[in-house]
């Protein structure tokens, strides 16, 4: 493991996670983000990766933090409560979920959505805030913002809606975005899309990145550093080349090992 | 494993066998009547409770807690052959809808629409008062009022389940319709019908209750609550035993009955029960 | 040719959604070989899933044929049907869903013997054997779908598909809910049996490195219609159609 | 170019709507005449002997034809359907008096006590269903869990019971006879409401679970958005539907549950014009009242289905596609 | 005429023995103390309350049809020429002088020139005459009392003769059918059943269908000021509903509470209790067309099954007098110690009785059979309070002597009387409405008449009842209703348990209306609240 000598823009720090059904989840979990850093964390289902996002967050009802300190800007996450905590999600840090289209609410208008997330951290008038998410959504090359903002997610297609959740992730700029298996369950072309939209918001933003993803392929194209996560533990923890170069733990091999080729067919 | 589920089922064990026991009982009730639930005594009319008449008499001088307990089997019995029925019937045409599908789904689910466009007790007061009062009009009146009900359930369940991957499986095994239909749809697809008809033991006790208080329901003298609340009711002031007890059984049982409808929901269907306004209890080591 | 095991000719399929027609699949012409292993590549709602279901009959196509083992069972019902899915089993993409949760895991394979014709008292042992052959121990034939993980329920269902020696086994996307590493188990286990049986695969995913990796002809497909076909390194190293070359360049 | 995309699907939906609508009102009236023909009563007979005309066979034959009820059966009911579409929907037996005129002065009555018990009920079992949702549980959603299932459990007459005893005798608050005035309204309009709030809390409670269970409260969370925003703006608006259902639910027990209520505190509303109808077997009274109801019910799942479509995007976008 | 206490009988022979010697009986007002109507009003217009009487069945107003007239009278709107009093003796109100001629066959009344309908016009002679003549037109139990021949008017006075001699005419004038309305008034205009037009103290208002009656006092009452400002009737068809509307303060007075509540309102000093024993008998039809009760030993011993005793005293909450007769003791056809050959209860004695008449339970499950079928009879009746109780209390007590009963209850019982579909029924008959027997006995015993839905047919009774019809003698005419009920009674054709005490209940400090022994004196022009 890398040893963790300064500080970065998100720590944490010796994390122990359970539910609140009581069963532990996340084991002495440590991990560095630096800014402008893409950090990716793999693993299998059951790992525990989607877990530490939450636990990042602090999302209620989901899971609870029993030991370690997540620090973010100076502040031991762990320790903020109510406003405080809520100042953080989303100024500070910004989460675009598995299925990025469903964080939205379904039948309120993404205008709306994009003007109450900006007014929930600063006093803004509602053109300005439009302003902002038409400048945002033409950033990230969304065609017809406009009509974007008066139509409810349901009126959109999913790709679509997937973009905008990522647009209203961002519409705080957050230095830190988390972003939970952003790939999974798309099709390759679109996979690669938002691949390249991610890179895109670092080079635009500034952003830290940390992804949680299953997918090698993703984090090849994507990662400057790795973490591999196995049954709630970091089994392995360093710069792209070196995780997916040469691994060092076991299960790190046998999971680059797995990975299908692209060859001709293995006959008989 | 503990947990929430465990709790239910714990719980849903122990309102099961309670449940089972009352059944059991309400059986055996004619046997401990201290008294012919029938028999007016008129010498010993409106008495206050007493060792004779362990719960008072009414005002034709039959002892209350006879009648209540005549009148359990009366209640109990006739709300879960209601609710029987009604499963049976909806299911059923449920399962003749989703599974054929084509026309008879459209003809049946119109005759549904038709049976559904008559709001609560409409139809079952309509059916009750066209027949003739009596327990038998009041079962029939309320299983019309309620089984298109686990007739859309059902249609909607065998509907899904039709395109389950286990059943298309089983139809690529080479079995016949009917076997995929009675050993994999139908079992299914009774959960929640089951869950449902559960639920709604306690409500048709009511309504029959209801249907008995406006005088559709069993006739004198058989004894059932709602009619010995209705009875009793100008009694209510001056001995009011004679309504206390019915009006208390119907209360009871209904609420055991809820009580077991909503542990089999909590069993079958159990729901993630956490949500963002949890306070979520932190132990932190330093 | 006369002794491929499957041949679907000219077959399409339209669905009537509210007053639009969507076509989901668009005169397909697709052939599999005996004991070949072909493969189906398209992104999702391509229409991939669609014709798996059509060549299955678990849902009527509007036009065309698929001819089975030589014979035409794209209008068949009944009984004579039951019969022609001797020959053809399939396994699905979420495993848990193609056995039925009320059932153990060896209910569902014994019945799957029952049809296919195994003497009642030879059940039992043929059951233990299927799954010793996907790698499982016999204790499986108690549990019950939920209790088991992805690729454990994956290689019983294969079990069960294989109880009958099917001609031909469709797969549609039969490993891409599963984990990187189960997947990388199963593909192993699928080229093992098609090792040992005698078994065409018609080998349907979206994900063109395990298609390369497991079949000998490849069909790309998009929108309905297919728009390239050919020996799998052919495609892959050569490919004709725009929309196979965007594929190729967006595995990441 | 909003306007003339959402307008027209809405307008062919409602087209298609009250075709359905026509359907099943047309099968309400036949299930409805075709029970008197299942009763066991001849309604020549109850009408001959209501008048105190002695029954015999000739003069009931002679009757009957000059009613048209020696026709067959479907030659009867399409002209029974005909004068009751023109709003002639028969004459009470008992006394003679027009079907029409007797629900015309009841109506009113049902739909008044109707609309205040679903507003009480709207009043309590909404914020308390989303206060025990949101404390789930804690001691308050506990509470008033308890208190919600033993409303449940009782039958609406014997909370009109407990009412009268407790409010009218013993408190002296409110008086016995229910009328027009506020104070009239109050208890018949308790006795409905307490089961049906009893029954929604749980109802509510349930919806506002499901929602926050939605990942769209997640993402808001997400983003800083305060909880109670969440749940006013976010998941309030996505449950409406559920509430709106629930609430048209709730017309259509009661519009058929009065009855009881009706009776205890004498109020002559549509529920006690049926049971005077049902014990003197006035078929056509009972008859006039069943298809009423019934097409009420109808009309008021019709607006309901309606305001789902202004309401929610979803539903609208459905019927675009379609 | 002195004021004593003579029944009606004693006026009656009187009247008889006066006219036929030729003497012209003049009769004024204020010799006899009219028990409700013409009283002097006290009624201050400045300090009048509004008066609300909740009532149990609420009626529509004319006069002519069915029932209604009861309502006429009993909400004050209308009056009749002659009252009964307390005594159910006829005195005149409408009336000042009247006289019978010789031949027995034509009265001639005087009537009071001061009284006015409420439309204003006078009741003159040929008011009365529309009246009465549009009485008969439109109401067969009318015209079968009054046996009208002819009426003629002439200023205010009116003379009114019949088909044949009829002894009981005055009183058939008391029957609420004889409410004087002006017929003109009738024109279609409004709905006379609604807002009928009499000379009672109280004008209809608003009248709301099966709801409520609104009246106002008439402002020109020959009788004086009303005294309450308005009078309400509320309808309140639930009984525990109206008793618990009296408790709570909401109406003045109450009629048709249940038994029940006598103890409720009697001990509590907020309320006054007036009882008044009346004519209302509770008895039961037997059905003599049906299968088991067409056996008279039969019938005997469901007879002694009856514990009369009980009934009243339990049942009626001790309103309920045990009776032999049709007829309260207190008449003189109606003496209990003349029905020597009505059957006692005694269970054991019709368990024996049945016994030994073949009734036996062969199939041994507690109910008897005859030749091998099971004995079961159908009890019905009506919602009138004391009424289901009564049947159920019959039913149990059936059951004890080994009858299988069903029970059932009917809002409208003369649908089901008529049609012959029952085998007992439990019904409530005011016998002597206008304080003769014959009406009663005539319309239950008589072969094919009306009110008998037993179809009891005896040709000495008929015989009996023709002689009833012609009679104007006192004592024969009781000794033939005393040897009817006795023959009638003799073949258990009907058993009369009860005779009913109504009672009234209304707040303290309420005046000028209570239970009357004539059950259709309500409300009058007294009646007030302070």
């Amino acid at each position: 493991m890398t040893p963790i000598d300064q500080v970065g823009l998100l720590d944490i720090e010796h994390v122990f996670v359970k539910y609140p059904c009581g069963k532990d989840v996340l084991w002495d979990v440590s991990l560095r983000l630096q800014e402008k850093e893409i950090l990716c964390v793999i693993g299998e289902s059951g790992s525990g990766k989607s877990t530490l996002l939450q636990a990042i967050l602090r999302m209620p009802g989901k899971v609870e933090i029993t030991q370690g300190a997540i620090q973010f800007a100076g502040q031991d996450l762990c320790a903020l409560e109510g406003e405080a905590l809520r100042k953080v999600r989303g100024t500070g840090i910004g989460m675009v979920f598995q299925e990025p289209g469903a964080s939205l609410n379904p039948i309120r208008k993404i205008g709306v959505q994009f003007y109450e997330t900006l007014r929930a951290h600063g006093r803004i008038s509602r053109r300005q805030a439009d302003e902002k998410a038409r400048n945002l959504l033409s950033v990230l090359d969304l065609a017809d913002p406009e009509r974007i903002l008066r139509s409810c997610p349901v009126q959109l297609s999913g790709g679509m809606n997937q973009r905008v959740a990522i647009a209203l992730a961002m519409a705080l700029k957050p230095a830190v975005l988390l972003a939970d298996e952003p790939t999974s369950a798309l099709d390759v072309t679109v996979q690669a899309q938002i691949v390249a939209e991610l890179k895109n918001l670092r080079a635009q933003f500034g952003t830290s990145i940390l992804v949680v993803t299953h997918n090698l392929g993703v984090v090849a194209k994507l990662a400057d550093t790795v973490a591999v996560m196995v049954g709630g533990q970091v089994v392995e923890y360093g710069s792209r080349d070196t995780v997916l170069g040469s691994p060092s733990h076991p299960y790190t091999r046998a999971l680059l090992a797995a990975v299908p080729k692209l060859e001709p067919a293995c006959h008989g | 494993m503990k947990g929430p589920v465990y709790d239910a089922r714990i719980r849903y064990t122990f309102l099961l066998v309670l449940t089972l026991a009352f059944l059991f009982l309400s059986i055996l009730a004619p046997l401990f009547m201290p008294n012919d639930p029938n028999h007016a005594s008129l010498s010993d009319a409106k008495q206050a409770p007493s060792a004779v008449y362990p719960w008072g008499t009414d005002w034709l001088g039959r002892c209350v807690l006879s009648r209540v307990l005549a009148g359990a089997p009366v209640s109990i019995f006739s709300a879960l052959v209601i609710v029987g029925l009604t499963l049976m019937v909806g299911s059923a045409v449920g399962i003749a809808c989703g599974y054929w599908g084509g026309k008879v789904d459209s003809i049946l689910m119109r005759i549904v629409d038709i049976f559904l466009a008559f709001p609560g007790m409409v139809l079952a007061l309509a059916v009750a008062g066209m027949l003739g009062k009596g327990l038998n009009n009041a079962v029939l009146a309320l299983v019309a009022t309620g089984w298109p009900t686990y007739a859309r359930l059902m249609r909607g369940q065998v509907l899904t389940l039709k395109e389950e991957n286990f059943v298309h499986a089983a139809k690529l095994n080479g079995q016949t319709t009917v076997s995929i239909l009675f050993l994999h749809i139908l079992p299914n697809a009774l959960r929640p019908v089951v869950v449902t008809a559960s639920l709604s033991i306690g409500g048709t006790i009511l309504s029959l209750a209801g249907l008995s208080f406006l005088g559709l329901g069993p006739q004198p003298p058989l004894a059932e609550w709602g009619s010995m609340l209705a009875d009793g009711r100008g009694l209510m002031q001056q001995h009011p035993w004679i309504v206390l007890y019915p009006g208390l059984a119907i209360l009871m049982t209904s609420i055991l009955f809820n009580l077991l409808g909503d542990s089999v929901r909590d069993v079958l269907d159990p729901h993630d029960s956490r949500n963002l306004f949890q306070k979520v209890k932190r132990k932190r080591i330093p | 040719m006369v002794n491929d095991v499957l041949q679907i000719r000219g077959v399409s399929k339209r669905y009537q959604a509210g007053n639009k027609n969507i076509e989901a699949v668009r005169d397909v012409n697709l052939t599999v070989g005996a004991t070949e292993s072909v493969g189906l590549v398209g992104e999702s709602g391509c229409g991939k899933s669609t014709l798996a279901r059509l060549v299955a009959r678990l849902d009527s196509l509007d036009r065309g044929q698929v001819i089975l083992c030589g014979e035409d069972i794209s209008q068949i019902k009944g009984a004579a049907l039951r019969r022609a899915y001797a020959n053809l089993k399939m396994i699905f993409q979420d495993p848990r869903s193609s056995f039925d949760p009320r059932l153990t895991l060896g209910a569902s394979i014994l019945e799957a013997l029952r049809t296919a014709g195994v003497q009642r008292s030879k059940r039992k042992a043929q059951a233990e054997k299927l799954l010793s052959e996907v790698g499982l121990n016999a204790t499986f034939l108690t549990a019950k779908p939920r209790d088991v993980s992805g690729g454990e329920c994956q290689r019983a269902a294969i079990a069960r598909a294989i109880a009958a020696k099917p001609k031909l086994l469709i797969c549609d996307e039969a490993t891409s809910a599963l984990d990187v590493s189960v997947q990388a188990q199963i593909m192993e286990l699928l080229c093992k049996l098609r090792r040992e049986h005698d078994m065409s695969f018609l080998f349907i995913s979206h994900d063109l490195a395990l298609v390369s990796g497991f079949c000998d002809r490849t069909y790309v497909m998009k929108d309905g219609i297919l728009v390239e076909s050919g020996a799998t390194g052919q495609v892959l190293n050569h490919p004709q159609h725009d929309y196979t070359k965007t594929l190729i360049r967006s595995i990441v | 170019m909003n306007r003339r995309i959402w307008q027209e699907p809405i307008l062919r939906y409602i087209a298609r709507r009250l075709g359905s609508l026509v359907v099943v009102l047309l099968g309400v009236t036949f299930l409805t005449y075709g029970l008197m023909y299942l009763s066991p009563s001849d309604p020549v007979e109850m009408l001959l002997q209501a008048q105190g005309i002695p029954v015999s066979e000739n003069v009931v034959l002679a009757l009957k034809e000059k009613a048209g009820l020696d026709r067959p059966f479907l030659v009867q009911y399409a002209s029974w359907l005909g004068n009751f579409c023109r709003g002639d929907m028969g004459q009470s037996l008992i006394d003679g008096q027009p079907a029409a005129e007797a629900l015309q002065a009841a109506l009113p009555k049902t739909l008044l006590l109707t609309l205040t018990s679903v507003l009480v009920t709207i009043v309590l079992s909404v914020p308390l269903g989303i206060l025990t949702a949101v404390r789930q549980n804690r001691f308050s959603d506990y509470f008033i869990r308890l208190l919600s299932f033993l409303g449940h459990s009782m039958p609406s007459f014997f909370v009109s019971l407990l009412l009268l005893y407790v409010f009218a005798l013993k408190l002296r608050w409110l008086p016995v006879l229910a009328s027009d005035t506020a104070r009239g309204l109050i208890l018949p309009t308790l006795a409905l409401a307490i089961p049906m709030t009893g029954k929604y809390i749980r109802q509510v409670r349930a919806a506002i679970l499901e929602q926050l269970g939605q990942s769209y409260v997640d993402g808001a969370i997400s983003r800083g958005i305060k909880p109670g925003a969440v749940l006013v703006r976010d998941v309030l608006r996505n449950a409406l539907m559920t509430l709106i259902t629930l609430m048209s639910l709730s017309v259509g027990s009661l519009l058929g549950g009065t009855a009881a209520v009706e009776m205890i505190f004498v109020w002559r509303g549509m529920g006690f014009l049926v049971m005077d109808a049902i014990r003197m077997r006035d078929y056509p009274m009972i008859q006039a009242f069943v298809v009423w109801m019934a097409l009420i019910y109808v009309l008021i799942n019709f607006l309901v289905d309606l305001s789902y479509h202004l309401l929610d995007p979803r539903v609208r976008q459905s019927l675009e596609v379609n | 005429m002195k004021k004593s206490k003579l029944t009606i009988f004693a006026m009656l022979l009187a009247l008889s023995l006066l006219v036929s010697c030729g003497i012209t009986q003049k009769q004024a007002t204020d010799l006899s103390v009219p028990v409700t109507n013409a009283a002097p009003s006290t009624g201050n217009p400045e300090t009048r309350q509004d008066f609300v009487f909740g009532v149990y069945n609420f009626s529509k107003l004319d006069p002519a049809d069915s029932y209604n007239g009861w309502g006429t009278i009993r909400y004050g709107v209308g009056e009749t020429l002659f009252n009964l009093n307390e005594h159910l003796e006829v005195v005149p109100v409408l009336v000042t002088e009247f006289m019978l001629s010789e031949d027995n066959l034509t009265w001639t009344l005087q009537l009071r020139d001061d009284v006015t309908f409420h439309n204003g016009k006078p009741m003159d002679g040929w008011a009365v005459k529309a009246s009465l003549e549009r009485l008969v037109a439109k109401n067969e139990r009318a015209a079968a009392d009054l046996k009208l021949a002819a009426i003629t008017a002439d200023g205010f006075s009116v003379a009114i003769s019949t088909t044949q001699p009829n002894p009981t005419l005055l009183n058939s004038l008391c029957d609420p059918y004889a409410c004087i309305i002006d017929a003109a008034a009738d024109d279609g205009s409004v709905d006379f059943n609604l807002y009928p037009v009499g000379t009672g103290p109280y004008v209809v208002k608003s009248y709301v269908e099966d709801v409520s009656a609104t009246l106002e006092p008439c402002a020109d009452y020959w009788g004086g000021t009303p005294a309450s400002k308005s009078v309400t009737v509320k309808a309140i068809s639930d009984v525990d509903t109206l008793a618990l509307a009296m408790q709570n303060g909401e109406i003045d007075a109450a009629y048709g509470l249940s038994y029940d509540t006598l103890n409720l309102f009697g001990n509590d000093e907020q309320f006054t209790v007036s009882q008044a024993a009346t004519t209302r008998v509770y008895m039961l039809f037997f059905n003599l067309e049906h299968e088991f009760m067409a056996d008279e030993t039969f019938r005997r011993a469901v007879c002694m099954a009856v514990d009369k005793d009980s009934y009243g005293s339990v049942l009626l909450n001790g309103a309920g007098t045990p009776t032999q007769s049709a007829f309260p003791a207190a008449l003189s056809y109606g003496d209990d110690s003349k029905m020597t050959d009505v059957p006692d209860y005694d269970p054991e004695g019709a368990r024996i009785l049945l016994a030994g008449n073949g009734y036996k339970d062969t199939d041994g499950d507690g109910f008897l059979e005859k030749d091998g079928k099971k004995v079961t009879l159908r009890l019905v009746t009506y919602g009138r309070t004391g009424l289901p109780q009564t049947t159920q209390a019959l039913q149990s007590a059936l059951q004890d002597i080994g009858i299988a009963a069903t029970y059932e209850q009917f809002e409208s019982i003369d649908a089901v009387l008529a049609a012959g579909d029952f085998d007992i029924c439990a019904y409530a008959y005011v016998t002597t409405p206008t304080g003769d027997p014959l009406s009663f006995l005539s319309f239950t015993t008589g072969t094919g008449n009306g009110a008998n839905y037993g179809r009891y047919s005896n040709p000495q009774v008929d015989q009996l009842l023709h002689e009833l019809s012609l009679e104007f003698d006192r004592d024969k005419r009781a000794a033939r209703a005393t040897e009817i009920q006795q023959i009638v009674t003799g073949d258990c054709a009907y058993s009369y348990l009860f005779h009913l005490n109504m009672f009234m209940v209304t707040k303290k400090g309420v005046r000028g209306i209570q239970q009357s022994p004539v059950d259709y004196y309500q409300i009058t022009a007294r009646t007030a609240r302070e």
